[in-house]
């Protein structure tokens, strides 16, 4: 079937990839997958941060996880978080793009406005947004009042300090979002839109039948590395909420820190971690499942 | 001096063949078209001689040198694909000059020189320091011929670069392609879905369907002498009809037999023995006449249709359907009862097993 | 946060003169402004307050009865913020490690994105999954096995410690091969018939086709790795090879309550080369993302 | 051996004789060529002001110019925790630094990775034991060992906002936990049912620790060194006490450490439990006068201990230690604690340095500083058990979610011990 010079071509071509692949593997293996397959032997074992101890335990540290109730809490949380922030961030990122692809006067600045929060280090981001959530005097309880809204604890109630978390967030990435569908949308032919405008679809229509099914690579690509994303909330919970209170913004990478670094519990932190890599590459693959065979590849 | 040479080049994907064995000489200076529905694997074979695709088996010779495994810039080809495939950050210029800068050691002002030489003859000097979306699709499909035309190949590969301009703009690029073959002397392998481009265009078309080569030959040999049943239905417009009838020898000719008419066809055919045959009739080969004249058969108009000059008439004749060609000043009534007379010295045997054509001895 | 409202002035039409329907006019032709000037106030203001409050003093920064603005520019919080750490310093290795990062990621995921959009080769799919390991695995769990390893490659508190963890990036890989596959492969046919090898190929169709995404992704990176605090606080000591996250950290980290005024001081100084940076290449960037041109 | 006295004063040419002898002392077989400098890493945190790193590396060079033999290397190493995650990494591939500065409540930590220096007898042959504050000193004492000298001490006290003590006409901060309540109530404002000023909030984030101080003031000690005693009555009605004031109104049921803070700067509390280190940065920042007061107390005053000492590393040469022990000496003088407690707000650990007049001097304009001294009396260390990171988020935990009313007092604390306890033998069972 594949013979002579065809199959010589295959393993030249093959040959190529794994040299382009080479660079990165090496640092791959050396810095994540070592790591990776140290964490799986750990998580087998008791060891000690600082200790060079290391005693067999089989599978209590699993067993822990049984048992742990704010592993599970974490868990839920963790879930709660992606689940809540992704697609509010990509739909304010979605509906930003979509106002700001027009000629309209401004827009760069606008694009600049939205895009900033991206840059802002996300520990001192995670400061002022503690002062903006100051129940007595923080500005958002001031803009709530006016609105005639009831004022708010936030960071201070186990009820709203992971919705103030998940706010933030949306206000941190989603001007990345925008500047990546932004691109997409500038790639769709405006003569589509023209036409559903002369036939009559009103601009939510065209939003849902046109625009969306049309950057749905793109869609699903942001989905995806908001997915990625997700794990900067380690640094939000670090700096607003320590995890608390009562544990109600104890995400599992906060708690994985907290195990391996403040417990010096690197056995069950390696658990911990393993699970959430099974949790994270589940979801992916679930999205990947859901969409990824279903978004358009423009004019293919 | 270019001839490219097709010897039983064949394709496969992962074990499924595409291409079967096309044998094909392509002489020097001709302007070959290989046309075909979609899929029929004339751009599989095209990107092949370029040498995009690996070629399964069988060989591919330009200018008599063996070039089956050969990287595509070793072929001393160039290409024009449908979409242009114009490098969108380059300018116009750059995207002529690019490929002289990579394989060539030219010095600038004889690049120079040539870029100017093919802006001249595409009227495209005015552009030159443009980017492709700055241009219309016109003026990419120039850039793109003039950046094949800079590298004075052996060979020109043109993708159907003409099915994404509109019809106006296509029967004019037709003519300018024409202009060029003939005015440069170029070889040419012409890829297309488009009979009439194909027609056209070619000194020579190749006729494939579901990847195996079906005709090749001069356009009026092909649509004078279709040698099967799928060339005679692609070649002409509106399509040849084919009518289901029986064959009988009859002393020095032959004997057609349909329901609604027999007729004797004088002369020998490659087949004697009696069958069934499939009746090949251009619309052209139709001479209508008023119901009460002598004819050979007699039919009822479905349908007529004016095209310029000339009207189309479809008419029904028992089960059989088949168009007629008449003046329009001729042109009947639809729902009325008219007589037809074919040309039988131009009308084609088909053998309806095979569908190849019966030649006429 | 009144104050914030003010350029609504721009989009307002109201003028005495002004007819009913004149109005309605300019509204419909800026109702697009009547929309997001409230969400840019609501976007903005994080940073406004860092601003002002960078030029606060201490006692103004809570005191309810003073106003939103300083009664006097305190400039001197800047200098005051600055002295905590050698900044200076600071900046150059950021500077470094974020560009040092930023280059080998970019050579490196140019190079796998490639294989992985491009080519055919066995175990393809496998090594796909390994590479996306890299972002699915917390951080945090990696960091005692590579400070060993750091520590053992005789690296520990230099410059490349802070590099090499990060040298490989899955991350930009997805990106970018996600990137290549919008390519349309007539385009390297056509490259290939110009005399170009996959490397000639990937450096002058596809590298210029995919900027907008390379700036994406070279903004994350550097973002990410500009303002990345716990591991160059890990394995650095001396202050000749730390980055500006820690004087940053130096302000932040008081367990007396924040240093308000230099600390957002000092986020001003952090993040203004980031700032100043996108605004004056905002264009371009907007501008690559829009030219971007497949099609 | 001895350590020459002298090396309190700092005066330069003591300071060198005294740095030279040390050293020689240190170095034995005749190793002592000039060049042959002792370098030792000391690994701090930044607590209380950004300003630290420099007062740090100040004081460093001073000590490095003063003692030619040995050459520290100051390394800022973020919080208390990150400070501790460092050094626990570094220990981890047996590579510490030679000093370091930990929070007190590590002490069984360390202890339990064998990582510290026994100085009792260098302490023993000096004046340590008879001019620190005992109840600093204590912090670093373990099964009758000194494990490290304090350096920076702190405790929470209760911070007054007195303007608006004044303007509700109470002249006096309170004593008592029942004055605390009748206190906060007088302070809390309302307007329409809406919160415009809580009476009093404690420092969440750490209020683990304001809650062991009121267990003390309780006269239990919730913790022994191998296990926690959260469930004692003590420390159940000391909890008791906390959900009262939630319940009457007049503390906000969680905060966060930052946030408190601010929210006292902003009016929006007018009595705060928060640290000593905490003094200089809410003086100077609240448009109000503040003034500084004891932990009310009820059966007793009592308070507990955060800041931290020096350590010393045990896997080190005896040269090393000697010049370690130099450092931390030097670090502990009367002179630099007089001068680093003016800085910093942290207390000074010798009784003599309070005597300086320097001190006193700033006593005079300072008063509030006193108080936290005078409280240091009834301090004890905080949470000195194995484990203490985990313990104190299990305790915290159970704290807020009492007050947050999803659970019961006695449920919660019974709950937070039991899973303290299991952890802490966990622990001692890896150790054994």
């Amino acid at each position: 079937m594949v013979t002579g010079p065809a199959l010589r071509a295959h393993v030249r071509e093959a040959g190529l990839a794994y040299l382009l692949l080479a660079p990165s593997l090496v640092f791959l293996a050396a810095f994540t997958y070592w790591p990776i397959i140290r964490s799986v032997w750990f998580s087998f074992h008791d060891v000690m941060l600082g200790s060079d101890k290391i005693f067999f335990l089989g599978l209590e540290n699993y067993q822990r996880l049984w048992t742990d109730a704010l592993f599970w809490k974490s868990l839920a949380n963790t879930a709660f978080y992606t689940l809540v922030t992704i697609p509010s961030a990509i739909a304010c990122a979605l509906l930003l793009a979509v106002a700001l692809d027009s000629k309209l006067r401004g827009m760069t600045f606008y694009r600049s406005a939205f895009f900033y929060p991206v840059m802002i280090p996300s520990v001192a981001a995670g400061m002022v947004w503690v002062f903006l959530y100051a129940p007595g005097y923080g500005p958002i309880n001031h803009a709530l009042a006016l609105f005639g809204l009831p004022k708010l604890e936030w960071l201070y109630d186990s009820n709203t300090a992971m919705i103030a978390i998940i706010i933030m967030s949306i206000w941190k990435y989603s001007g990345y979002f925008m500047l990546i569908l932004l691109a997409a949308l500038q790639m769709i032919p405006s003569d589509l839109h023209e036409a559903a405008r002369l036939d009559g679809v009103s601009a939510w229509n065209r939003l849902i039948h046109i625009t969306i099914p049309l950057i749905s690579p793109t869609l699903y690509f942001v989905i995806i590395i908001g997915l990625l994303h997700s794990y900067q909330i380690f640094d939000y919970v670090y700096v607003m909420t320590q995890g608390g209170p009562a544990d109600a913004t104890n995400v599992l990478t906060f708690y994985i820190y907290q195990n391996g670094f403040q417990y010096q519990d690197i056995g069950y932190a390696s658990t911990l971690a393993n699970v959430l890599l099974l949790f994270v590459g589940g979801l992916i693959t679930l999205v990947a499942l859901v969409f990824g065979r279903r978004v358009h590849y423009l004019g293919r | 001096m270019a001839e490219v040479v097709l010897q039983g080049v064949s394709k496969s994907y992962q074990g499924r063949p595409t291409v079967h064995g096309v044998d094909l000489a392509v002489a020097d200076r001709e302007f070959m078209v290989l046309v075909g529905p979609s899929g029929c694997g004339k751009s599989t074979t095209l990107r092949m001689v370029a040498g995009l695709e690996e070629i399964t088996a069988g060989r591919l010779l330009i200018d008599g040198r063996d070039v089956t495994h050969a990287e595509p810039q070793k072929r001393d080809i160039a290409m024009v694909f449908q979409s242009y495939a114009l490098y969108p950050h380059m300018t116009a210029y750059r995207n002529m000059a690019f490929g002289l800068l990579k394989t060539s050691k030219l010095p600038k002002a004889e690049i120079d020189r040539r870029i100017g030489e093919a802006a001249e003859i595409l009227h495209i000097t005015h552009l030159l320091e443009r980017k492709p979306n700055a241009l219309s699709g016109g003026e990419r499909q120039r850039v793109a011929i003039g950046r094949a035309l800079v590298r004075q190949p052996k060979v020109f590969l043109f993708d159907e670069p003409l099915s994404n301009l509109d019809a106006k703009l296509r029967t004019h690029m037709r003519g300018e392609l024409k202009r060029l073959h003939k005015e440069l002397g170029l070889t040419v392998i012409y890829v297309t879905h488009d009979q009439i481009e194909a027609m056209t265009l070619g000194t020579r078309v190749a006729i494939l369907s579901e990847g195996r080569l079906q005709q090749v030959g001069a356009p009026m040999d092909l649509y004078m002498r279709p040698a099967n049943t799928f060339v005679a239905t692609f070649i002409g417009s509106p399509e040849m009809s084919l009518l289901r009838c029986a064959l009988r020898p009859n002393g020095a000719g032959s004997v057609v037999h349909h329901p609604r008419f027999d007729t004797h066809i004088p002369g020998a055919l490659e087949r004697a023995e009696p069958g069934d045959i499939l009746l090949g009739v251009r619309p052209e080969e139709v001479t209508l006449s008023p119901p009460e004249t002598p004819a050979m058969a007699r039919g009822t108009v479905e349908r007529t249709e004016l095209i310029g000059s000339e009207a189309l008439a479809e008419i029904r004749m028992g089960d059989d359907r088949l168009m007629a060609r008449t003046p329009v000043m001729q042109a009947p009534d639809v729902g009325a009862e008219v007589g037809l007379s074919f040309d039988m010295a131009r009308v084609r045997l088909f053998d309806a097993a095979t569908g190849r054509a019966l030649a006429r001895l | 946060m009144a104050t914030l409202q003010d350029p609504l002035e721009l989009s307002a039409p109201a003028t005495s003169r002004g007819t009913l329907a004149h109005m309605r006019a300019t509204l419909r032709r800026n109702w697009l402004h009547v929309l997001l000037l409230p969400l840019l106030a609501l976007w903005a203001s994080p940073l406004v307050w860092i601003v002002v409050t960078s030029l606060k003093t201490r006692v103004e920064v809570f005191d309810p009865n003073a106003g939103f603005l300083p009664a006097i520019a305190q400039w001197s919080n800047y200098p005051a913020a600055m002295a905590v750490a050698p900044f200076g310093t600071y900046l150059v290795n950021s500077v470094l490690v974020t560009g040092g990062i930023l280059i080998c990621e970019l050579v490196t995921i140019t190079l796998a994105a490639y294989a992985f959009a491009r080519l055919s080769f066995p175990g393809k799919n496998i090594l796909f999954t390994l590479f996306l390991l890299q972002i699915m695995f917390p951080i945090y769990a990696t960091f005692l096995t590579n400070f060993v390893t750091v520590r053992e490659l005789g690296i520990l508190n230099s410059l490349p410690a802070l590099i090499v963890p990060f040298v490989a990036s899955g991350y930009g890989t997805f990106m970018l091969r996600q990137a290549f596959r919008q390519v349309p492969t007539e385009l390297a046919d056509a490259a290939r018939l110009d005399g170009c090898g996959h490397l000639g190929i990937l450096w002058h169709v596809y590298l210029p086709l995919v900027k907008p995404t390379l700036v994406a992704f070279s903004i994350i990176a550097v973002v990410t790795h500009w303002n990345d605090y716990m591991w160059p606080l890990l394995v650095t000591n001396s202050e000749s090879v730390r980055t500006l996250p820690i004087g940053l950290g130096l302000l932040a980290k008081s367990d007396s309550g924040a240093d308000w005024t230099r600390l957002m001081a000092a986020t001003v100084v952090v993040v203004s080369p980031l700032l100043l940076f996108f605004v004056i290449f905002q264009r371009r960037f907007v501008d690559s993302f829009m030219h971007a041109g497949l099609k | 051996m001895s350590v020459n006295s002298t090396f309190s004063h700092i005066s330069r040419r003591g300071v060198l004789v005294g740095g030279a002898a040390a050293a020689v002392a240190g170095l034995s077989g005749g190793r002592a060529f000039a060049s042959d400098k002792v370098k030792l890493q000391f690994m701090y945190p930044v607590g209380v002001s950004g300003d630290i790193n420099r007062l740090v590396t100040a004081m460093i060079s001073q000590f490095n110019a003063a003692h030619e033999k040995i050459e520290v290397e100051a390394i800022y190493a973020g919080s208390y925790d990150n400070t501790e995650q460092k050094v626990i990494t570094a220990l981890g591939v047996g590579d510490p630094p030679a000093t370091w500065l930990p929070i007190n409540s590590a002490l069984q930590t360390f202890l339990g990775l064998d990582a510290l220096a026994d100085i009792t007898a260098k302490a023993k042959a000096d004046d340590i034991y008879q001019d620190f504050l005992p109840g600093f000193l204590e912090t670093c004492i373990s099964d009758g060992k000194l494990y490290g000298l304090p350096f920076q001490p702190s405790t929470p006290v209760l911070y007054l906002n007195k303007d608006a003590l004044k303007a509700a006409g109470i002249t006096k901060a309170p004593v008592t936990w029942t004055e605390l309540l009748d206190v906060a109530k007088a302070l809390t404002i309302r307007e329409n049912g809406e919160l415009k000023r809580w009476g009093l909030t404690i420092g969440g984030g750490w209020h683990d620790w304001i809650f062991e101080c009121y267990c003390r003031q309780n006269a239990l000690v919730p913790w022994t060194k191998d296990k926690v005693l959260f469930d004692k009555p003590e420390a159940v009605d000391a909890l008791e006490f906390w959900v009262k004031m939630v319940q009457a109104g007049v503390m906000p049921p969680a905060s966060t450490w930052e946030g408190s803070a601010n929210d006292f700067m902003a009016g929006r509390t007018a009595m705060l439990y928060h640290s000593t280190g905490s003094l200089t940065n809410l003086r100077k920042s609240s448009p109000f006068e503040v003034d500084v007061a004891f932990m009310p107390k009820n059966k007793t005053f009592g308070a507990c201990q955060g800041g931290g000492p020096i350590m010393i590393a045990r896997k080190q040469t005896d040269a090393q230690i000697e010049a370690s022990w130099t450092f931390a000496r030097w670090m502990t003088s009367t002179q630099v604690q007089s001068q680093w407690s003016r800085d910093t707000g942290y207390l000074a650990v010798r009784k003599s340095a309070w005597e300086t007049p320097e001190m006193k001097a700033y006593l005079e304009k300072v008063p509030q500083a006193r108080v936290a001294l005078e409280q240091a009396a009834y301090a004890g260390a905080f949470l000195q058990v194995p484990g203490y990171h985990k313990v104190r988020e299990y305790l915290k935990s159970a704290l807020d979610r009492t007050l947050a009313g999803s659970v019961k007092p006695d449920v919660a604390l019974k709950e937070a011990a039991d899973n303290s306890n299991r952890e802490i033998q966990r622990l001692l069972r890896r150790r054994s």
